[in-house]
Protein backbone atom coordinates (compact mmCIF):
# COMPACT_ATOMS: atom_id res chain seq x y z
CA UNK A 1 0.00 0.00 0.00
CA UNK A 2 1.53 3.15 -1.10
CA UNK A 3 -0.32 6.45 -0.42
CA UNK A 4 0.92 10.37 -1.02
CA UNK A 5 -0.45 13.32 -0.45
CA UNK A 6 1.78 15.99 -1.66
CA UNK A 7 2.16 19.02 -3.39
CA UNK A 8 3.99 18.09 -6.04
CA UNK A 9 3.40 17.30 -9.55
CA UNK A 10 3.70 13.55 -10.38
CA UNK A 11 4.75 11.06 -13.52
CA UNK A 12 1.26 9.44 -14.01
CA UNK A 13 3.11 7.17 -16.83
CA UNK A 14 6.11 6.54 -14.81
CA UNK A 15 4.24 5.71 -11.94
CA UNK A 16 2.34 3.17 -13.66
CA UNK A 17 4.65 1.48 -15.11
CA UNK A 18 6.34 1.39 -11.14
CA UNK A 19 3.26 0.23 -10.18
CA UNK A 20 2.43 -2.39 -12.60
CA UNK A 21 6.27 -3.57 -12.31
CA UNK A 22 6.00 -4.51 -8.74
CA UNK A 23 3.25 -7.00 -9.00
CA UNK A 24 4.19 -10.61 -9.49
CA UNK A 25 1.44 -12.77 -9.94
CA UNK A 26 -0.53 -10.23 -10.85
CA UNK A 27 -2.77 -9.91 -13.44
CA UNK A 28 -4.75 -6.89 -13.96
CA UNK A 29 -3.90 -3.64 -13.18
CA UNK A 30 -6.58 -0.54 -13.64
CA UNK A 31 -5.67 2.90 -12.80
CA UNK A 32 -7.45 6.03 -13.02
CA UNK A 33 -6.05 9.83 -13.19
CA UNK A 34 -8.45 13.16 -12.04
CA UNK A 35 -6.80 15.95 -14.55
CA UNK A 36 -8.00 19.69 -14.09
CA UNK A 37 -10.09 20.22 -17.13
CA UNK A 38 -11.31 24.08 -18.23
CA UNK A 39 -14.91 24.58 -17.32
CA UNK A 40 -15.81 25.98 -21.16
CA UNK A 41 -17.29 29.28 -20.73
CA UNK A 42 -16.08 30.55 -17.40
CA UNK A 43 -12.11 29.71 -18.50
CA UNK A 44 -10.38 27.91 -15.52
CA UNK A 45 -7.04 29.92 -14.61
CA UNK A 46 -6.45 27.73 -11.46
CA UNK A 47 -7.76 24.89 -9.61
CA UNK A 48 -6.74 25.08 -5.72
CA UNK A 49 -6.95 22.35 -3.39
CA UNK A 50 -7.01 21.91 0.13
CA UNK A 51 -6.88 19.28 2.11
CA UNK A 52 -6.64 18.69 6.09
CA UNK A 53 -2.82 17.34 6.92
CA UNK A 54 -3.37 14.69 9.52
CA UNK A 55 -6.72 13.41 8.80
CA UNK A 56 -5.86 13.18 4.78
CA UNK A 57 -3.69 10.18 5.40
CA UNK A 58 -5.80 8.13 8.08
CA UNK A 59 -8.45 8.91 5.87
CA UNK A 60 -7.09 7.10 2.42
CA UNK A 61 -5.56 4.84 4.89
CA UNK A 62 -8.56 3.36 5.64
CA UNK A 63 -10.18 3.62 2.39
CA UNK A 64 -7.67 1.75 0.93
CA UNK A 65 -7.56 -0.88 4.01
CA UNK A 66 -11.20 -1.49 3.20
CA UNK A 67 -10.76 -1.70 -0.69
CA UNK A 68 -7.97 -4.58 0.37
CA UNK A 69 -10.65 -6.19 2.76
CA UNK A 70 -13.13 -6.63 -0.06
CA UNK A 71 -11.25 -7.31 -2.61
CA UNK A 72 -8.40 -9.82 -4.16
CA UNK A 73 -5.60 -7.43 -4.53
CA UNK A 74 -2.03 -7.26 -5.09
CA UNK A 75 -1.71 -3.90 -4.06
CA UNK A 76 -3.13 -0.34 -4.08
CA UNK A 77 -1.60 2.80 -4.97
CA UNK A 78 -3.06 6.71 -4.18
CA UNK A 79 -1.59 9.58 -4.90
CA UNK A 80 -3.21 13.45 -3.97
CA UNK A 81 -2.03 16.92 -4.65
CA UNK A 82 -2.60 19.77 -2.68
CA UNK A 83 -1.90 23.18 -3.48
CA UNK A 84 -2.47 25.09 -7.00
CA UNK A 85 -2.45 23.34 -10.22
CA UNK A 86 -3.37 24.49 -13.67
CA UNK A 87 -5.71 23.13 -16.09
CA UNK A 88 -4.36 19.57 -17.76
CA UNK A 89 -2.43 19.05 -14.86
CA UNK A 90 -3.11 15.56 -13.12
CA UNK A 91 -4.58 15.94 -9.56
CA UNK A 92 -4.49 12.17 -8.50
CA UNK A 93 -4.17 8.67 -9.32
CA UNK A 94 -4.90 5.26 -7.61
CA UNK A 95 -3.59 2.16 -9.37
CA UNK A 96 -5.12 -1.48 -8.18
CA UNK A 97 -3.45 -4.33 -9.38
CA UNK A 98 -5.33 -8.24 -9.26
CA UNK A 99 -5.25 -11.33 -10.30
CA UNK A 100 -8.71 -10.85 -12.66
CA UNK A 101 -9.77 -7.96 -13.49
CA UNK A 102 -13.05 -7.60 -12.11
CA UNK A 103 -11.14 -7.22 -8.28
CA UNK A 104 -9.08 -4.30 -9.21
CA UNK A 105 -11.39 -2.37 -11.20
CA UNK A 106 -14.03 -2.86 -8.64
CA UNK A 107 -11.46 -1.47 -5.91
CA UNK A 108 -10.70 1.15 -8.42
CA UNK A 109 -14.09 2.24 -8.40
CA UNK A 110 -14.61 2.04 -4.69
CA UNK A 111 -11.42 4.02 -4.18
CA UNK A 112 -12.82 6.75 -6.08
CA UNK A 113 -16.08 6.86 -4.92
CA UNK A 114 -14.82 6.97 -1.20
CA UNK A 115 -11.79 9.27 -2.14
CA UNK A 116 -14.46 11.67 -3.72
CA UNK A 117 -16.67 12.16 -0.53
CA UNK A 118 -14.64 10.93 2.28
CA UNK A 119 -11.08 12.13 2.26
CA UNK A 120 -10.62 15.90 3.39
CA UNK A 121 -9.87 17.42 0.18
CA UNK A 122 -11.49 21.14 -0.94
CA UNK A 123 -11.34 22.13 -4.73
CA UNK A 124 -11.82 25.69 -5.76
CA UNK A 125 -11.94 27.00 -8.84
CA UNK A 126 -10.34 30.22 -9.66
CA UNK A 127 -11.91 31.42 -13.32
CA UNK A 128 -11.60 35.26 -14.65
CA UNK A 129 -15.02 35.79 -12.63
CA UNK A 130 -13.84 34.95 -9.67
CA UNK A 131 -13.18 31.96 -7.24
CA UNK A 132 -16.07 29.49 -6.19
CA UNK A 133 -15.82 26.28 -4.02
CA UNK A 134 -16.55 23.37 -5.72
CA UNK A 135 -19.91 21.83 -4.28
CA UNK A 136 -20.16 17.97 -3.85
CA UNK A 137 -22.52 16.69 -6.17
CA UNK A 138 -25.81 14.11 -4.50
CA UNK A 139 -24.74 12.07 -7.37
CA UNK A 140 -21.07 11.04 -5.52
CA UNK A 141 -22.57 10.72 -2.29
CA UNK A 142 -25.44 8.40 -4.23
CA UNK A 143 -22.54 6.53 -5.53
CA UNK A 144 -21.77 5.37 -1.63
CA UNK A 145 -24.78 3.69 -1.43
CA UNK A 146 -24.18 0.95 -4.09
CA UNK A 147 -20.98 -0.47 -2.04
CA UNK B 1 -9.20 22.04 22.35
CA UNK B 2 -8.23 22.67 19.05
CA UNK B 3 -10.99 23.60 16.47
CA UNK B 4 -10.39 23.97 12.82
CA UNK B 5 -11.68 25.59 10.40
CA UNK B 6 -11.41 24.22 6.13
CA UNK B 7 -12.74 25.92 2.63
CA UNK B 8 -15.42 28.14 3.13
CA UNK B 9 -15.93 27.41 6.87
CA UNK B 10 -12.08 28.93 7.43
CA UNK B 11 -13.08 31.85 4.96
CA UNK B 12 -16.60 33.07 6.54
CA UNK B 13 -14.65 32.53 10.12
CA UNK B 14 -11.89 34.17 9.01
CA UNK B 15 -9.11 32.22 10.61
CA UNK B 16 -8.02 28.57 9.97
CA UNK B 17 -7.91 27.78 13.71
CA UNK B 18 -9.56 28.68 17.43
CA UNK B 19 -8.07 27.86 20.54
CA UNK B 20 -11.02 26.63 22.93
CA UNK B 21 -10.91 26.48 26.72
CA UNK B 22 -14.27 25.43 27.85
CA UNK B 23 -15.66 21.98 28.14
CA UNK B 24 -18.53 21.45 25.48
CA UNK B 25 -20.02 18.10 26.09
CA UNK B 26 -21.48 17.46 22.36
CA UNK B 27 -20.37 19.05 19.01
CA UNK B 28 -23.40 20.69 18.94
CA UNK B 29 -22.73 22.14 22.83
CA UNK B 30 -19.29 23.79 20.72
CA UNK B 31 -21.22 25.21 17.87
CA UNK B 32 -23.82 27.16 20.18
CA UNK B 33 -20.68 28.32 22.46
CA UNK B 34 -18.70 29.50 18.69
CA UNK B 35 -22.16 30.82 17.71
CA UNK B 36 -22.49 33.36 20.77
CA UNK B 37 -18.90 34.61 20.20
CA UNK B 38 -19.28 36.89 16.76
CA UNK B 39 -21.58 37.17 13.71
CA UNK B 40 -19.24 35.60 11.22
CA UNK B 41 -19.32 32.36 13.53
CA UNK B 42 -22.69 32.88 13.19
CA UNK B 43 -22.43 33.06 9.24
CA UNK B 44 -20.22 30.14 9.04
CA UNK B 45 -22.60 27.99 11.46
CA UNK B 46 -26.01 29.15 9.79
CA UNK B 47 -26.77 26.19 7.90
CA UNK B 48 -25.60 22.45 9.43
CA UNK B 49 -26.79 20.73 6.81
CA UNK B 50 -24.23 22.07 4.26
CA UNK B 51 -21.33 21.57 7.12
CA UNK B 52 -19.33 18.11 7.60
CA UNK B 53 -17.52 17.63 11.41
CA UNK B 54 -14.83 15.38 12.34
CA UNK B 55 -13.68 14.59 15.74
CA UNK B 56 -9.92 13.85 16.27
CA UNK B 57 -9.49 13.31 12.48
CA UNK B 58 -12.63 11.25 12.06
CA UNK B 59 -16.01 11.83 10.57
CA UNK B 60 -18.04 12.77 13.26
CA UNK B 61 -21.92 13.67 13.72
CA UNK B 62 -23.24 17.10 15.47
CA UNK B 63 -24.05 14.95 18.75
CA UNK B 64 -20.86 13.38 19.18
CA UNK B 65 -19.25 13.74 22.36
CA UNK B 66 -15.82 16.05 23.14
CA UNK B 67 -15.44 14.04 26.28
CA UNK B 68 -11.68 13.27 25.19
CA UNK B 69 -11.59 15.15 21.93
CA UNK B 70 -8.36 17.18 21.44
CA UNK B 71 -9.40 18.54 17.78
CA UNK B 72 -12.28 19.58 16.12
CA UNK B 73 -12.89 20.51 12.50
CA UNK B 74 -15.60 21.93 10.77
CA UNK B 75 -15.54 22.00 7.01
CA UNK B 76 -18.02 21.28 4.09
CA UNK B 77 -19.11 18.27 2.32
CA UNK B 78 -15.63 16.90 0.48
CA UNK B 79 -15.12 17.36 -2.97
CA UNK B 80 -11.28 15.11 -3.48
CA UNK B 81 -10.86 12.94 -6.92
CA UNK C 1 -9.50 6.06 -31.42
CA UNK C 2 -6.48 4.59 -31.54
CA UNK C 3 -6.42 0.76 -32.16
CA UNK C 4 -2.83 -1.18 -32.38
CA UNK C 5 -2.74 -4.79 -33.05
CA UNK C 6 1.28 -5.59 -32.94
CA UNK C 7 3.69 -8.11 -31.68
CA UNK C 8 6.41 -5.63 -30.71
CA UNK C 9 5.87 -4.59 -27.02
CA UNK C 10 4.61 -1.24 -25.84
CA UNK C 11 5.39 1.28 -23.02
CA UNK C 12 2.46 0.96 -20.78
CA UNK C 13 3.56 4.16 -18.71
CA UNK C 14 4.50 6.48 -22.03
CA UNK C 15 1.01 5.35 -23.80
CA UNK C 16 -0.72 6.25 -20.71
CA UNK C 17 0.71 9.92 -20.35
CA UNK C 18 0.58 10.07 -24.04
CA UNK C 19 -3.14 9.45 -24.06
CA UNK C 20 -3.92 11.31 -21.16
CA UNK C 21 -1.95 14.49 -21.92
CA UNK C 22 -4.12 14.55 -25.46
CA UNK C 23 -7.45 14.64 -23.97
CA UNK C 24 -8.03 18.43 -23.54
CA UNK C 25 -11.37 18.94 -21.42
CA UNK C 26 -11.45 15.34 -19.73
CA UNK C 27 -10.98 15.30 -16.24
CA UNK C 28 -11.04 10.93 -15.90
CA UNK C 29 -8.62 8.81 -17.53
CA UNK C 30 -8.87 5.01 -16.72
CA UNK C 31 -6.35 2.14 -18.09
CA UNK C 32 -6.38 -1.32 -17.72
CA UNK C 33 -3.15 -3.41 -18.41
CA UNK C 34 -3.48 -7.08 -19.13
CA UNK C 35 -0.32 -9.06 -17.62
CA UNK C 36 1.45 -12.29 -18.12
CA UNK C 37 1.37 -13.54 -15.05
CA UNK C 38 3.20 -17.17 -13.45
CA UNK C 39 0.89 -20.00 -12.74
CA UNK C 40 2.17 -21.05 -8.84
CA UNK C 41 2.27 -24.74 -9.13
CA UNK C 42 3.26 -25.19 -13.01
CA UNK C 43 5.34 -22.40 -13.61
CA UNK C 44 4.71 -20.55 -17.12
CA UNK C 45 7.90 -20.32 -19.15
CA UNK C 46 5.85 -18.53 -22.21
CA UNK C 47 2.33 -17.37 -23.64
CA UNK C 48 1.57 -17.46 -27.11
CA UNK C 49 -1.03 -15.21 -28.17
CA UNK C 50 -2.58 -16.06 -31.50
CA UNK C 51 -4.92 -13.76 -33.97
CA UNK C 52 -6.92 -13.48 -37.27
CA UNK C 53 -5.39 -10.67 -38.92
CA UNK C 54 -8.23 -8.69 -40.82
CA UNK C 55 -10.76 -9.82 -38.32
CA UNK C 56 -8.94 -8.80 -34.90
CA UNK C 57 -8.85 -5.13 -35.72
CA UNK C 58 -12.33 -5.28 -37.09
CA UNK C 59 -13.96 -6.75 -34.30
CA UNK C 60 -11.47 -4.45 -31.85
CA UNK C 61 -13.35 -1.18 -33.76
CA UNK C 62 -16.30 -2.36 -32.99
CA UNK C 63 -16.18 -2.15 -29.88
CA UNK C 64 -14.52 0.55 -29.88
CA UNK C 65 -17.46 1.83 -31.83
CA UNK C 66 -19.92 0.70 -29.81
CA UNK C 67 -18.23 2.13 -26.45
CA UNK C 68 -17.91 5.69 -28.17
CA UNK C 69 -21.85 5.40 -28.58
CA UNK C 70 -22.67 4.37 -25.47
CA UNK C 71 -20.52 6.67 -23.00
CA UNK C 72 -19.82 10.57 -23.11
CA UNK C 73 -15.89 9.74 -23.86
CA UNK C 74 -13.28 11.94 -24.96
CA UNK C 75 -11.14 8.89 -26.29
CA UNK C 76 -10.18 5.64 -26.76
CA UNK C 77 -6.65 3.76 -27.17
CA UNK C 78 -6.39 -0.40 -27.53
CA UNK C 79 -3.30 -2.21 -27.62
CA UNK C 80 -2.85 -5.43 -27.78
CA UNK C 81 -0.03 -7.92 -28.69
CA UNK C 82 0.53 -11.01 -29.99
CA UNK C 83 2.90 -13.64 -30.84
CA UNK C 84 5.29 -14.88 -27.48
CA UNK C 85 5.34 -12.85 -24.69
CA UNK C 86 6.59 -13.91 -20.92
CA UNK C 87 6.02 -13.78 -17.21
CA UNK C 88 5.94 -10.04 -16.56
CA UNK C 89 5.62 -8.84 -19.81
CA UNK C 90 2.04 -6.80 -20.77
CA UNK C 91 -0.27 -8.54 -23.05
CA UNK C 92 -2.89 -5.38 -23.87
CA UNK C 93 -3.72 -2.09 -22.57
CA UNK C 94 -7.09 -0.09 -23.02
CA UNK C 95 -7.46 3.89 -22.03
CA UNK C 96 -10.65 5.59 -21.88
CA UNK C 97 -11.17 9.00 -21.16
CA UNK C 98 -13.99 11.17 -20.23
CA UNK C 99 -15.43 14.36 -18.23
CA UNK C 100 -16.49 12.42 -15.52
CA UNK C 101 -15.28 9.47 -14.01
CA UNK C 102 -18.40 6.53 -14.14
CA UNK C 103 -18.20 7.05 -18.14
CA UNK C 104 -14.59 6.39 -18.64
CA UNK C 105 -14.61 3.37 -15.73
CA UNK C 106 -17.77 1.64 -17.16
CA UNK C 107 -16.06 1.89 -21.16
CA UNK C 108 -12.91 0.50 -19.99
CA UNK C 109 -15.00 -2.26 -18.34
CA UNK C 110 -17.24 -2.81 -21.15
CA UNK C 111 -14.02 -2.58 -23.82
CA UNK C 112 -12.49 -5.67 -21.22
CA UNK C 113 -15.46 -7.37 -21.22
CA UNK C 114 -16.14 -7.73 -24.99
CA UNK C 115 -12.43 -8.01 -25.72
CA UNK C 116 -12.15 -10.91 -23.90
CA UNK C 117 -14.63 -13.12 -25.77
CA UNK C 118 -15.64 -11.30 -28.94
CA UNK C 119 -12.36 -10.63 -30.12
CA UNK C 120 -10.29 -13.07 -31.94
CA UNK C 121 -7.51 -13.69 -29.78
CA UNK C 122 -6.29 -17.01 -28.28
CA UNK C 123 -3.84 -17.92 -25.86
CA UNK C 124 -1.76 -21.00 -25.31
CA UNK C 125 0.08 -21.62 -22.14
CA UNK C 126 3.39 -23.25 -22.07
CA UNK C 127 4.81 -24.91 -18.74
CA UNK C 128 7.20 -27.02 -18.08
CA UNK C 129 4.39 -29.74 -18.72
CA UNK C 130 3.09 -29.05 -22.05
CA UNK C 131 1.40 -26.75 -23.87
CA UNK C 132 -2.44 -25.54 -23.52
CA UNK C 133 -4.81 -23.35 -24.67
CA UNK C 134 -6.06 -21.00 -22.51
CA UNK C 135 -10.05 -21.87 -22.20
CA UNK C 136 -12.69 -19.21 -22.36
CA UNK C 137 -14.49 -19.31 -18.96
CA UNK C 138 -18.33 -19.27 -18.17
CA UNK C 139 -17.90 -16.31 -16.30
CA UNK C 140 -16.52 -14.20 -19.18
CA UNK C 141 -19.52 -14.93 -21.33
CA UNK C 142 -21.54 -14.35 -18.21
CA UNK C 143 -19.73 -11.15 -18.10
CA UNK C 144 -21.18 -9.46 -21.25
CA UNK C 145 -25.22 -10.00 -20.44
CA UNK C 146 -24.67 -7.01 -17.87
CA UNK C 147 -24.29 -4.59 -21.15
CA UNK D 1 -14.19 -19.64 -50.58
CA UNK D 2 -10.81 -19.59 -47.96
CA UNK D 3 -11.70 -21.94 -44.81
CA UNK D 4 -9.38 -20.49 -41.91
CA UNK D 5 -8.29 -22.68 -38.57
CA UNK D 6 -7.36 -20.96 -35.59
CA UNK D 7 -5.82 -22.23 -32.34
CA UNK D 8 -6.49 -26.05 -31.16
CA UNK D 9 -8.96 -26.33 -34.21
CA UNK D 10 -5.71 -25.52 -37.39
CA UNK D 11 -3.87 -27.66 -34.64
CA UNK D 12 -5.83 -30.93 -35.33
CA UNK D 13 -7.08 -30.05 -39.18
CA UNK D 14 -3.22 -29.56 -39.40
CA UNK D 15 -3.37 -26.96 -41.23
CA UNK D 16 -4.34 -22.93 -41.21
CA UNK D 17 -6.59 -22.88 -44.44
CA UNK D 18 -8.41 -24.85 -46.96
CA UNK D 19 -9.72 -23.92 -50.24
CA UNK D 20 -12.99 -25.04 -50.75
CA UNK D 21 -14.18 -25.51 -54.24
CA UNK D 22 -17.98 -26.55 -53.22
CA UNK D 23 -20.80 -24.28 -53.01
CA UNK D 24 -22.06 -24.97 -49.37
CA UNK D 25 -25.22 -23.15 -48.59
CA UNK D 26 -24.64 -22.72 -45.07
CA UNK D 27 -22.29 -23.21 -42.28
CA UNK D 28 -23.39 -26.43 -41.39
CA UNK D 29 -23.12 -27.54 -44.83
CA UNK D 30 -19.85 -26.81 -44.97
CA UNK D 31 -19.03 -28.44 -41.86
CA UNK D 32 -20.55 -31.76 -43.47
CA UNK D 33 -18.41 -31.36 -46.21
CA UNK D 34 -15.45 -31.02 -43.92
CA UNK D 35 -16.25 -33.95 -41.96
CA UNK D 36 -16.47 -36.22 -44.99
CA UNK D 37 -13.10 -35.25 -46.12
CA UNK D 38 -10.66 -37.26 -43.51
CA UNK D 39 -10.75 -37.84 -39.67
CA UNK D 40 -8.80 -35.48 -38.25
CA UNK D 41 -11.81 -32.82 -39.76
CA UNK D 42 -14.33 -35.19 -37.76
CA UNK D 43 -11.78 -34.61 -35.00
CA UNK D 44 -11.65 -30.68 -35.29
CA UNK D 45 -15.24 -30.80 -35.86
CA UNK D 46 -16.69 -33.22 -32.82
CA UNK D 47 -18.10 -31.08 -30.68
CA UNK D 48 -19.42 -27.98 -32.27
CA UNK D 49 -20.40 -26.42 -28.80
CA UNK D 50 -16.90 -25.68 -28.13
CA UNK D 51 -16.48 -23.98 -31.67
CA UNK D 52 -17.36 -20.81 -33.18
CA UNK D 53 -17.52 -19.60 -36.39
CA UNK D 54 -17.11 -16.10 -38.39
CA UNK D 55 -18.16 -15.87 -42.12
CA UNK D 56 -16.49 -12.84 -43.95
CA UNK D 57 -14.38 -11.84 -40.51
CA UNK D 58 -17.91 -11.62 -38.33
CA UNK D 59 -19.47 -13.66 -36.11
CA UNK D 60 -21.89 -15.70 -37.19
CA UNK D 61 -24.10 -18.39 -36.93
CA UNK D 62 -23.53 -22.02 -37.92
CA UNK D 63 -26.89 -22.12 -40.18
CA UNK D 64 -25.52 -18.57 -41.38
CA UNK D 65 -25.87 -18.46 -45.20
CA UNK D 66 -22.62 -18.68 -47.05
CA UNK D 67 -24.25 -17.19 -50.59
CA UNK D 68 -21.94 -14.39 -50.73
CA UNK D 69 -18.75 -15.15 -48.28
CA UNK D 70 -15.87 -15.45 -49.46
CA UNK D 71 -13.80 -16.37 -46.27
CA UNK D 72 -14.99 -18.52 -43.29
CA UNK D 73 -12.91 -19.42 -40.11
CA UNK D 74 -13.41 -21.83 -37.23
CA UNK D 75 -12.17 -21.45 -33.37
CA UNK D 76 -12.49 -21.91 -29.89
CA UNK D 77 -14.10 -19.23 -28.09
CA UNK D 78 -11.71 -16.50 -27.90
CA UNK D 79 -9.28 -15.55 -24.74
CA UNK D 80 -8.41 -12.39 -25.52
CA UNK D 81 -7.17 -9.95 -22.74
Amino acid sequence: MDIRVQEAAFDFGSEANAFASRQAGMGAVVTFTGIVRDLGTASLSAMEIEHYPGMTEKALEKIAKDASSRWNLGDILIIHRYGRLHPQEMIMMVATASRHRADAFQAAEFLMDFLKSRAPFWKKELTRDGADWVEAKDEDEAALTRW
Amino acid sequence: MDVLYFAWVRERVGRAKDRVDTNPATVMDLIEDLRAREPRYQAAFADLSALRVAVDQELADFNASLKTAREVAFFPPMTGG
